[in-house]
């Protein structure tokens, strides 16, 4: 992109980057809606430190023709008002890329910016205080110059001050708008006159959603039944809590916010009992908090939805960055064996659906079903296609009404059974009074130390891992079907992965990709996968390839798999993807 | 009738405190008429966390120290359950004594009952936060008092103890406890003094530490500044209140919550139309 | 001199009530002569858990809600060492607030200082287990206040509340928090209500709820039945008192135990001798 | 062996049975205190249900020439004061043992016992009453019939008689020699009358230890320098805060019985800071309620030792029963990628070593340290070797000195360095005042997001692992160096398995044996012994192949390893584990 208006945009991605708490980030919101409004897919990620004020704020930005999840390999505009998030980008920035700086500080340094870069630098914020008598008005000089360099038309953007500012009363509305117009002025002074609007009209279908993955999840939780959810904050989960805390007492149901995780996961058991269904999200601290829980209701054989919103570990780690490096806490953690399922979205839409699948899976194998989200996932605003509500099916599995119950001459809760599901009575159900217990039982649920009742349900609840295989979630495929090159990756990897194989095709590199939605167990399809390649790169957001290595233990070929890492907290990036491969490849 | 799990015979040693709660529960159900079908019963870990085998009624056996946010749970999802948790001093003072602090703050209409024999008896006699001082075993620090705890807590509505060694009082007091989480007040406890025969046998000693409140002229559970001093009076000197210590005012957190999941329609077709009104609150 | 770690600047929000407690702290330090190598400040999670990145001394960041129990290690572990906790209201009361009541119960001599805002400031204003009814967020339930706590637990020795607002006072019981706990008697409790100004600004509200116990007429802190009282009096009216409110006799955890631990000789050559005979117990 | 007292007794399996809490148990203790003054080498096993009083109650006793950690396949001898306890064990009767029956409540039903096997049964409790008052008084009769059957002198008896009940007073020894007469005459009356005292005198060395798992652990605890132990109760792990209690303050040491497991890890944390070395232990649940802990001394790089004595999972599980099924979890579990080290000891002389280890890995490496114990291991009795004390060495790794830092111009907690390891001060120690933290941070402690000093970080904490390789203990080999076959097994297989080799070698099977010491990391020498054989039979007791599964992520070559798995509560036993293997050989 350059700072002329001649060309459609097809694919822009911009940065702002302020002091954290200056309203420097409604700059991107604003410059997203105008961009939305024009026809292109958002996608909006945020780069906060855990902190609450001050310190360097950075919002991303991406809007594209196509749909993306996750924010490009360059950054064609950026708009600062700090040194410091310029220098933290001039590596990123596109050949022909342009910078608005406000300079009321510190002045542009010269030689930092790559010879091609058009800068446009004046003092926003001195101009604001000196002409509107507010610091705030910056943000409004600042989108001026942005929107004339992505050529929206000037009108396009007053209209949408309009819409945004009217709430707040004529007073403000009109004070941005000046500020607006101060910036037309400045950007013609700078020879950044307006131009016809050419941003793409048809690019998005209508009605699109506009939503993060967490978002997703809390409204596949209420589509799906889920009419429990006890929580405790944590970034980046807490918005899971926080939307359900609006939404879910509409349905009936009950959120809850919890003294700690022991306490939530536990009354999500609790509840479940009761026949709620039932839910709860944490990040890696709470999950490891939980294991004593979630192993039990894996033990008791108590259905349980878990949410992990992945972020930096190990312990209080990088709390706002995005990783997948709890995969082998769900996968293995917990004592003793239990059966566990793992489900591992891509996107906010795969979000919502096996957020559904979980509660029915949860309910018919009667375990803990965990969702492996990560923070860029869980976080960041995607533009996606409405979830399919009609395709919404609630399956409770061997559930025993009190009809059911008053017809059978004995209930056992543990029944011995081919699959290794028994049917199950919640509390309330007349006839159907049974003993729930995390001590080995028999099929009352009497405890029982017994060695061939204790062998036999090891083996009921380990059969239960093997009935479910044929009903869990199947992987999304891509690419090049005949590519002897494969790849693989999970959660927000996914987005990053379909274009990076755009990237790698581009570089004459063919190959095809798997998203696999169960990651444990492992399924056959992820073992032929990689036994119909001739090499698979394991793409994830860890230092030790815990995917890679899940499935090596699942039985994956480990000889074709090749792991491809990122753990530096930075969100995982196409073109390095694509340019790693590339150069093992040519070893 | 459908048959469901045989009773068992309670595996407790002979003369275990244990023993008078089981009765006085399960009398009360039969005396509230509560239909077993509707009472769960929740245990801790401990000799106290078997008591639900012997009760017909929804048994469940938590996790050490976790019956309280499983139960509280369990009546979230579905406040027309009687809720009873019950489980030891080890169970519900020490692992458990932080949700014990927060179920007393929040008030979840749930019956506790705490069966209180100043040791952990199914590990083996170590000390628990309630043993006396002095008290063999590695825990120092003077005995915590989970009634004087309650009454620390503005958000409290129920506090009451009983004894093992006085079945008639116990029976009162279940009674009364389960009255009053079922009549919506909110979370009740009740502490009992449930001697462990076999690792800290206090029967002898007990009886003469006891004082019925009933005995105590113009005491007035509502007061609870007055039943802080009693109790701090009787505790420098060695005892302990028995009875209705304490009976505040307050809503069930179910009812404040306006809870009843277990009621929700979760047919999608009765569902979608609104889960899609919420859908498309973000489309863009 | 070693350059040690160098102080980075807060990253609280203009006007925070922490930077009051930091600044109490750290100056009690000099006012008290602690040498700051033997001062150890431990933090929680939140953004009050970032006061040890401010202060020259060992600090240390523990995990959300585990201060009080990583302090106490320390302290046994070296009793020589100064030791301060300082955390959240969510850090202490809601995910710690077991570790809290058995703080009070065992008394171990290190000093703790809630920094109290009823909210969780730092995951952005959820409601904590100390925010006033209504508070918006999840959590019902009235208010948890942790001296009331601590005034119910025989074990506690030292009970005080400051307030940011009020440096002079919070100066005299930050001092006198720590040299209770220096002296040997124990753990030395002080909650300071300090306004988070992003979340649940209350500066305005706060000061004509707090009473000051020096402006109270023959208050005595050594009374825990008239502390009680008090204070539960002032919270029927929405106050809380400040000032030091309670200071009782006790032996501090570490001395009744009579850890020295880091003074022990490890070398083999020292212990081998005593290793043996024990060994040599279990010949057959 | 038979009745007689013809023969030599070179090994001998006795169950003594009966109501847990009537005194019976004494009856092994006794036996197993005659036999072992026969200096035969002297392995004892419970087998208690969790609960205190009533139930079947069983010891195991094992008296061998030879060095055994398990019992044996066969049972030679049973006293039983109950029918339940007999039925039991009657599939695990050697061909021609002896069964002690007190009948007084159900007489012994026809065709029970196998036709070679000799019953003596009696009605020992209602004699006791009746002669001597008092029910108790049942055990000293049968201890008679059993020692005739063992061919010990009753001589010797009365002598251990005296010395057991000596102080608790005259009329109570008289009262048990009285019993013993009975059972005398009993013995006479029943054909087994006395012979000469015919047991091994010469089997065991001078002064050996009569110990178990837990002690031996507590004692290297003590012996490595460790002076804070703070813990919680459970099972199978209570003895070892309970010998530190009793021993640790003798040595300047604290041990502190904490509310909970999540106080108990985080004491050992605070006082690891404080410079003194600690350790917590407790079992399955409350590893699993520790996994926050452990990650986060994985992160800030704190010393800790953690000891997990394994018993049956998940959740509650069977408390009493051995089990090893949290290696998943102490190798994979927590959050996020972090630096641990998995040590896996075969018999008290094991735990007493690596317990030192331990502590010295802890210091030198600054991570956490798990030591692997199970039921069996941590709580059957064994006769072993002294512990070598002269070979105890501690090793603070690069913990600096006043003096040290005085000579420091700055001082940087997590410097950067070739091996990964910072150099540390301890509080309390003028001039290293410093920060530690469980969130990323820079060299100094300060936390810090800059990606590249995180992905020096992640790489450092690894670089720890790498550099420890060559230190952490290596395995225990033996059997037949040419052999194809290899056995691998760690904690109470490691016994069992020395006895299976010796089976599979009467059997025609040729084996070799690597008890692995480290578990995780995977260390080539466990590669390296997979590789030199054909195939390697991986013998573990739980049902999913735990240790199998991490030599594999490990990097083991998974077509040659085989699983044997036993998950039923009982101990392993070598013929079990022998028998398969033969038939999985001969298939
Ligand atoms: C997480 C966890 N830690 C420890 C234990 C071991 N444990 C079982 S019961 C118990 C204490 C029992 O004491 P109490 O609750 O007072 O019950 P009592 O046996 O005295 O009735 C303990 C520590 C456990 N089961 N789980
Ligand atoms: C186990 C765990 N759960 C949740 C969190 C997320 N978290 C960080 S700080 C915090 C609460 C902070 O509130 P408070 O302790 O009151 O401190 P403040 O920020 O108000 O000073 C929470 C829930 C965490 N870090 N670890
Ligand atoms: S050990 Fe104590 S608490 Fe347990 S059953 Fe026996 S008497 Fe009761
Ligand atoms: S958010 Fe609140 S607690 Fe945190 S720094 Fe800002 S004012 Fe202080
Ligand atoms: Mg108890
Ligand atoms: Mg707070």
């Amino acid at each position: 992109m350059t700072a002329s208006t001649e060309r459609r945009i097809e694919d822009v991605n911009v940065i702002v980057s302020g002091q954290g708490g200056d309203g420097s980030l409604t700059v991107s919101t604003i410059l997203a809606d105008l961009l939305r409004q024009r026809g292109l897919n958002v996608y909006t990620e945020r780069d906060v430190l855990s902190r609450i004020k001050g310190g360097v704020a950075v919002a991303g930005l991406r809007a594209s023709r196509d749909v993306r999840f996750g924010r490009g390999d360059h950054v064609e505009l950026v708009v600062s008002f700090d040194l410091e998030g310029i220098e933290k980008m001039v590596t990123q920035l596109a050949p022909d890329a342009v910078v608005v700086y406000d300079d009321s500080d510190v002045p542009m340094p010269a030689g930092l910016l790559p010879a091609n870069v058009r800068l446009f630098a004046a003092p926003f914020a001195r101009l604001a205080v000196r002409k509107l008598g507010r610091i705030l008005y910056k943000n409004s000089i600042a989108v001026a110059l942005a929107t004339r360099s992505l050529g929206i038309a000037d009108d396009d953007v007053r209209h949408g001050f309009e819409q945004r500012f009217n709430r707040l009363g004529p007073a403000i509305l009109g004070q941005n708008l000046q500020a607006l117009d101060l910036g037309f002025e400045l950007a013609e002074e700078m020879g950044l006159s307006a131009g016809h609007d050419t941003v793409e009209q048809d690019g998005r279908p209508e009605g699109q959603l506009q939503i993060t993955g967490n978002q997703a999840a809390a409204l596949g939780f209420i589509a799906g039944g889920g009419r429990f959810f006890a929580g405790y904050p944590i970034t980046p989960a807490t918005e899971i809590l926080e939307s359900l805390e609006g939404w879910l007492p509409d349905f009936g149901g009950v959120v809850w916010q919890a003294e700690d995780e022991l306490a939530s996961v536990n009354m999500a058991i609790g509840a479940a009992l009761a026949g709620v269904r039932a839910m709860t999200s944490t990040s890696g601290p709470g999950i490891a908090l939980m294991q004593e829980g979630i192993g039990h209701a894996g033990s008791a054989e108590i259905p349980l939805v878990v949410v992990d919103c992945q972020r930096g570990g190990p312990s209080t780690g990088l709390p706002t960055k995005p990783e997948q490096s709890d995969l082998n806490m769900m996968a293995f953690g917990g004592n003793g064996d239990f059966p566990r399922i793992v489900l591992n979205p891509g996107d906010p839409g795969d979000c919502f659906e096996l957020t559904v699948e979980a509660l029915n899976l949860a309910e018919r194998f009667q375990c803990p079903v965990y969702l492996a989200l990560d923070q860029a996932l869980s976080q960041n605003l995607a533009t996606i296609a409405p979830f399919d509500l009609d395709a919404v099916t609630v399956d409770r599995g061997k559930r025993l009404s009190a009809e059911q119950l008053a017809s059978m001459s004995e209930y056992r809760r543990y029944a011995f059974s081919d699959d290794g599901v028994s049917a199950y009575s919640v509390a309330g159900t007349p006839g159907g009074m049974s003993l729930v217990t995390g001590n080995e039982r028999d099929e009352f649920g009497r405890v029982s130390t017994s060695p061939e009742n204790r062998a036999r349900m090891v083996e009921k609840r380990a059969q239960k891992i093997e009935s479910a295989r044929a009903d869990l979630p199947r992987g999304r495929r891509t690419g090049d079907p005949g590519a002897t090159l494969g790849l693989i990756g999970v959660g927000s990897a996914y987005g990053v992965l379909l274009e990076a194989m755009e990237e790698l095709e581009a570089g004459g590199v063919s190959t095809r990709l798997l998203q696999p939605r169960t990651v444990f167990p492992v399924l056959d399809e992820t073992l032929e996968f990689i036994t119909s390649c001739e090499r698979v790169y394991v793409v994830e957001h860890n230092a030790t390839g815990q995917l890679a290595g899940i499935i090596a233990q699942g039985g994956g070929d480990t000889k074709r798999m090749r792991k491809v890492l990122r753990y530096d907290g930075l969100p995982l990036r196409p073109g390095d993807i694509a340019r790693e491969i590339i150069e093992r490849e040519s070893l | 009738m459908t048959e469901t799990f045989p009773l068992a015979e309670p595996i407790w040693c002979a003369g275990c405190g244990h023993f008078s709660v089981l009765s006085a529960l399960d009398a009360a159900f039969d005396r509230l008429d509560v239909p077993r079908h509707e009472a769960m019963v929740l245990a801790g870990i401990g000799c106290s966390g078997t008591i639900q085998n012997h009760v017909t009624a929804y048994g469940y056996h938590a996790l050490h120290g976790r019956v309280l946010p499983a139960a509280a749970g369990a009546k979230l999802a579905n406040p027309s359950l009687t809720v009873i948790a019950a489980g030891g001093d080890g169970d519900g003072l020490a692992i458990g004594g932080g949700h014990l602090l927060h179920a007393f703050r929040t008030n979840p209409g749930i019956t506790y009952i705490m069966m209180n024999n100043g040791t952990y008896g199914l590990t083996k006699g170590q000390a628990s936060p309630s043993s006396q001082l002095g008290f063999h075993g590695a825990t120092e620090g003077r005995a915590a008092d989970p009634i004087m705890l309650g009454l620390s807590l503005p958000g409290t509505t129920f506090l009451a103890r009983g004894y093992s060694g006085d079945a008639a009082q116990l029976a009162t007091l279940t009674d009364a406890a389960i009255r009053h989480s079922q009549a919506g007040k909110g979370f009740a406890f009740l502490d009992v003094i449930s001697p462990c025969v076999a690792y800290n046998d206090r029967y002898h000693n007990w009886r003469a530490r006891l004082c019925d409140l009933d005995t105590v002229d113009g005491y007035d559970p509502r007061d609870r500044t007055a039943a802080f001093s009693l109790a701090a009076a009787l505790e420098a000197e060695g005892k302990k209140p028995t009875g209705l210590v304490y009976e505040g005012e307050g809503l069930a957190l179910e009812a404040a919550l306006g809870a009843a999941p277990a009621d929700a329609n979760i047919d999608p077709a009765a569902n979608m139309p609104a889960v899609r009104e919420l859908m498309d609150s973000f489309r863009g």
